[in-house]
């Protein structure tokens, strides 16, 4: 009874999605030449989203059109979902004092993982560093850096180099906050220019724009580790470690 | 000829990535489920590479084929399930 | 076809060819050690032939700086990730495989 | 030049649905994670070749994220699900 419920559901609301779907006007963006040809004509009265990002480029102070829309069309989108992020570490943080901070077991990795960890938390932070620069004209930007960042910290937790967290104090806490911070910062700052809220004067977006995702590379990058370092290590096993 | 390539290789990821949702979800070992679904990652940033969107493909490379499986493989590890090391002989 | 494209192709084919056979391995091998074998060594080669003939075609030095780097990255995440799960096997008592004679 | 790209990235993707069945079989969670890795090197490859034959360069960083986190799983597999016990040594 409850599987026929749930799979009448599902069907319904695989319905709808497809009925949605199949209401999306033609050049939303979809770049699909079987839509147009499906509605005979292209709409013209409807002007797509690629093509308005396309003309106010020039305005938002990187060139690519992705980075664009996320910081600074619809920034606030944007800083929403930082602050999301940050909610969800308060979350871990605030279980994870349960369990007993532990002492650091460099030793335990053993030759072959300590060197690949040697060789590649620097080059992550490089290429880390290189997303971020990259996002003003290509793909690339804060989330993606973040996350290399934080693919560091979590090869440097796993072969024993981190604490079990960070220690909670001040400085870990100004880092979680340091990306939010600065976003609301310039989002409320530019209003004194007598700009909107998060409307950065043209001048003076591209700075800004560079200042905000710096930020935010820290702060994503030790957001995401803080969600894995959370958990206490195994009971640690023989063999490995008298390599 | 000059079309029958992509279409090839849309058709084969998008069946791909449909079976390895459908073994993931109904699976009944853990561990599998989660190898599952970090392949489902990998896979699903070479799909956005076709849908034209290098810049989700980018945040999919790093977060579902890299961070994701790190978390939920730690996330089994702490559950302890069963495990079985394999047939030993 | 000039000299350059008739040597990536045949790159590319090889290429291919380490593949399918890392894949064949993967599949075929009897025990985690031998397919660790087929993994480690073959599909590095099959990327590497790949990468090479990439190289023969590629715009820039960066380019082919980068294409390097790749394929040494992956090189390094395939050799460790390769160590780490036999020194792992051995830990779990998994014997290698003798021969035909023993059943797999 | 860019059909002979895009044909091996049709093979490639062939070879990887071939290798899900390593996934499926096991039969122990080494194998799996072996699969696994294999991918993660089978899709280095595709999106180099995507690269050339779609023209889009920023792939490549795809790529090198790829190859930069593809020891990531298995690190986290060996330290945190596969690893003895002690209680388990003899």
């Amino acid at each position: 009874m409850t599987r026929t419920l749930i799979a009448l559901l599902c069907l319904g609301l695989a319905g709808m999605l497809g009925w949605a779907l199949w209401q999306l006007p033609g050049d939303v963006g979809l770049k699909s030449d079987l839509q147009s040809e499906l509605q005979g004509q292209v709409q013209a009265d409807i002007v797509g989203l690629p093509a308005l990002v396309a003309a106010h480029l020039d305005q938002s102070g990187v060139r690519h059109p992705v980075t664009a829309v996320l910081l600074n069309f619809r920034a606030y989108d944007t800083l929403l979902e930082i602050g999301v992020l940050l909610l969800a570490v308060l979350g871990v943080l605030a279980v994870r004092h349960a369990a007993a901070p532990e002492p650091v077991h460099p030793q335990r990795a053993g030759a072959v993982l300590a060197a690949l960890v040697h060789l590649a938390v620097p080059l992550m932070v490089l290429v880390a560093g290189y997303l971020l620069w990259a996002g003003a004209h290509q793909p690339g930007g804060a989330f993606q850096a973040g996350a290399v960042l934080a693919g560091a910290g979590v090869l440097l937790r796993l072969s024993g180099r981190l604490p079990a967290l960070l220690p909670p104090g001040f400085w870990l806490r100004a880092g979680l906050l340091l990306g939010f911070a600065v976003f609301l910062v310039i989002a409320l700052g530019v209003t004194r220019g007598g700009h909107e809220l998060l409307a950065y004067p043209v001048q003076q977006a591209g700075g800004l724009i560079l200042a905000i995702e710096a930020s935010l590379t820290l702060s994503i990058g030790l957001i995401l580790v803080s969600l894995f370092v959370g958990a206490p290590s195994p009971p640690e096993h023989g063999g490995e470690a008298s390599e | 000829m000059n079309d029958i390539l992509p279409w090839l290789y849309d058709s084969l990821i998008a069946l791909t990535l449909l079976w390895i949702a459908w073994q993931t979800l109904s699976t009944r070992d853990l561990f599998k489920a989660v190898l599952l679904f970090i392949v489902f990652g990998l896979l699903m940033a070479l799909a956005w590479v076709r849908l034209q969107a290098p810049d989700l493909a980018l945040a999919e490379a790093a977060i579902g084929a890299g961070l994701t499986g790190a978390l939920l493989l730690d996330a089994v590890g702490h559950l302890r399930v069963p495990r079985r090391p394999g047939p030993r002989k | 076809m000039n000299l350059i494209d008739l040597l990536g192709t045949l790159l590319l084919a090889a290429g291919g060819f380490f593949f399918l056979a890392g894949t064949l391995g993967l599949l075929r091998f009897p025990d985690v050690y031998t397919r660790l074998h087929a993994l480690t060594k073959v599909d590095n080669l099959g990327l590497g032939c790949v990468v090479v003939a990439l190289m023969l075609r590629a715009d820039s030095v960066a380019v082919v700086f980068k294409l390097g780097l790749i394929w040494a990255l992956a090189l390094l995440a395939t050799a460790t990730a390769g160590y780490l799960v036999a020194h792992s096997a051995r830990q779990h008592d998994i014997r290698p495989w003798q021969g035909p004679g023993e059943d797999v | 030049m860019e059909k002979l790209y895009l044909a091996l990235a049709v093979f490639l993707m062939l070879n990887v649905a071939a290798g899900l069945l390593r996934i499926l079989r096991g039969p122990t969670a080494a194998d799996r994670m072996l699969a696994a890795q294999l991918f993660g090197t089978t899709g280095v490859a595709i999106l180099l070749l995507l690269a050339e034959a779609q023209a889009v360069p920023a792939l490549r960083d795809v790529a090198l994220v790829f190859a930069l986190l593809a020891a990531l799983a298995t690190v986290a597999f060996v330290k945190r699900v596969w690893y003895r016990k002690p209680e388990d040594i003899p």
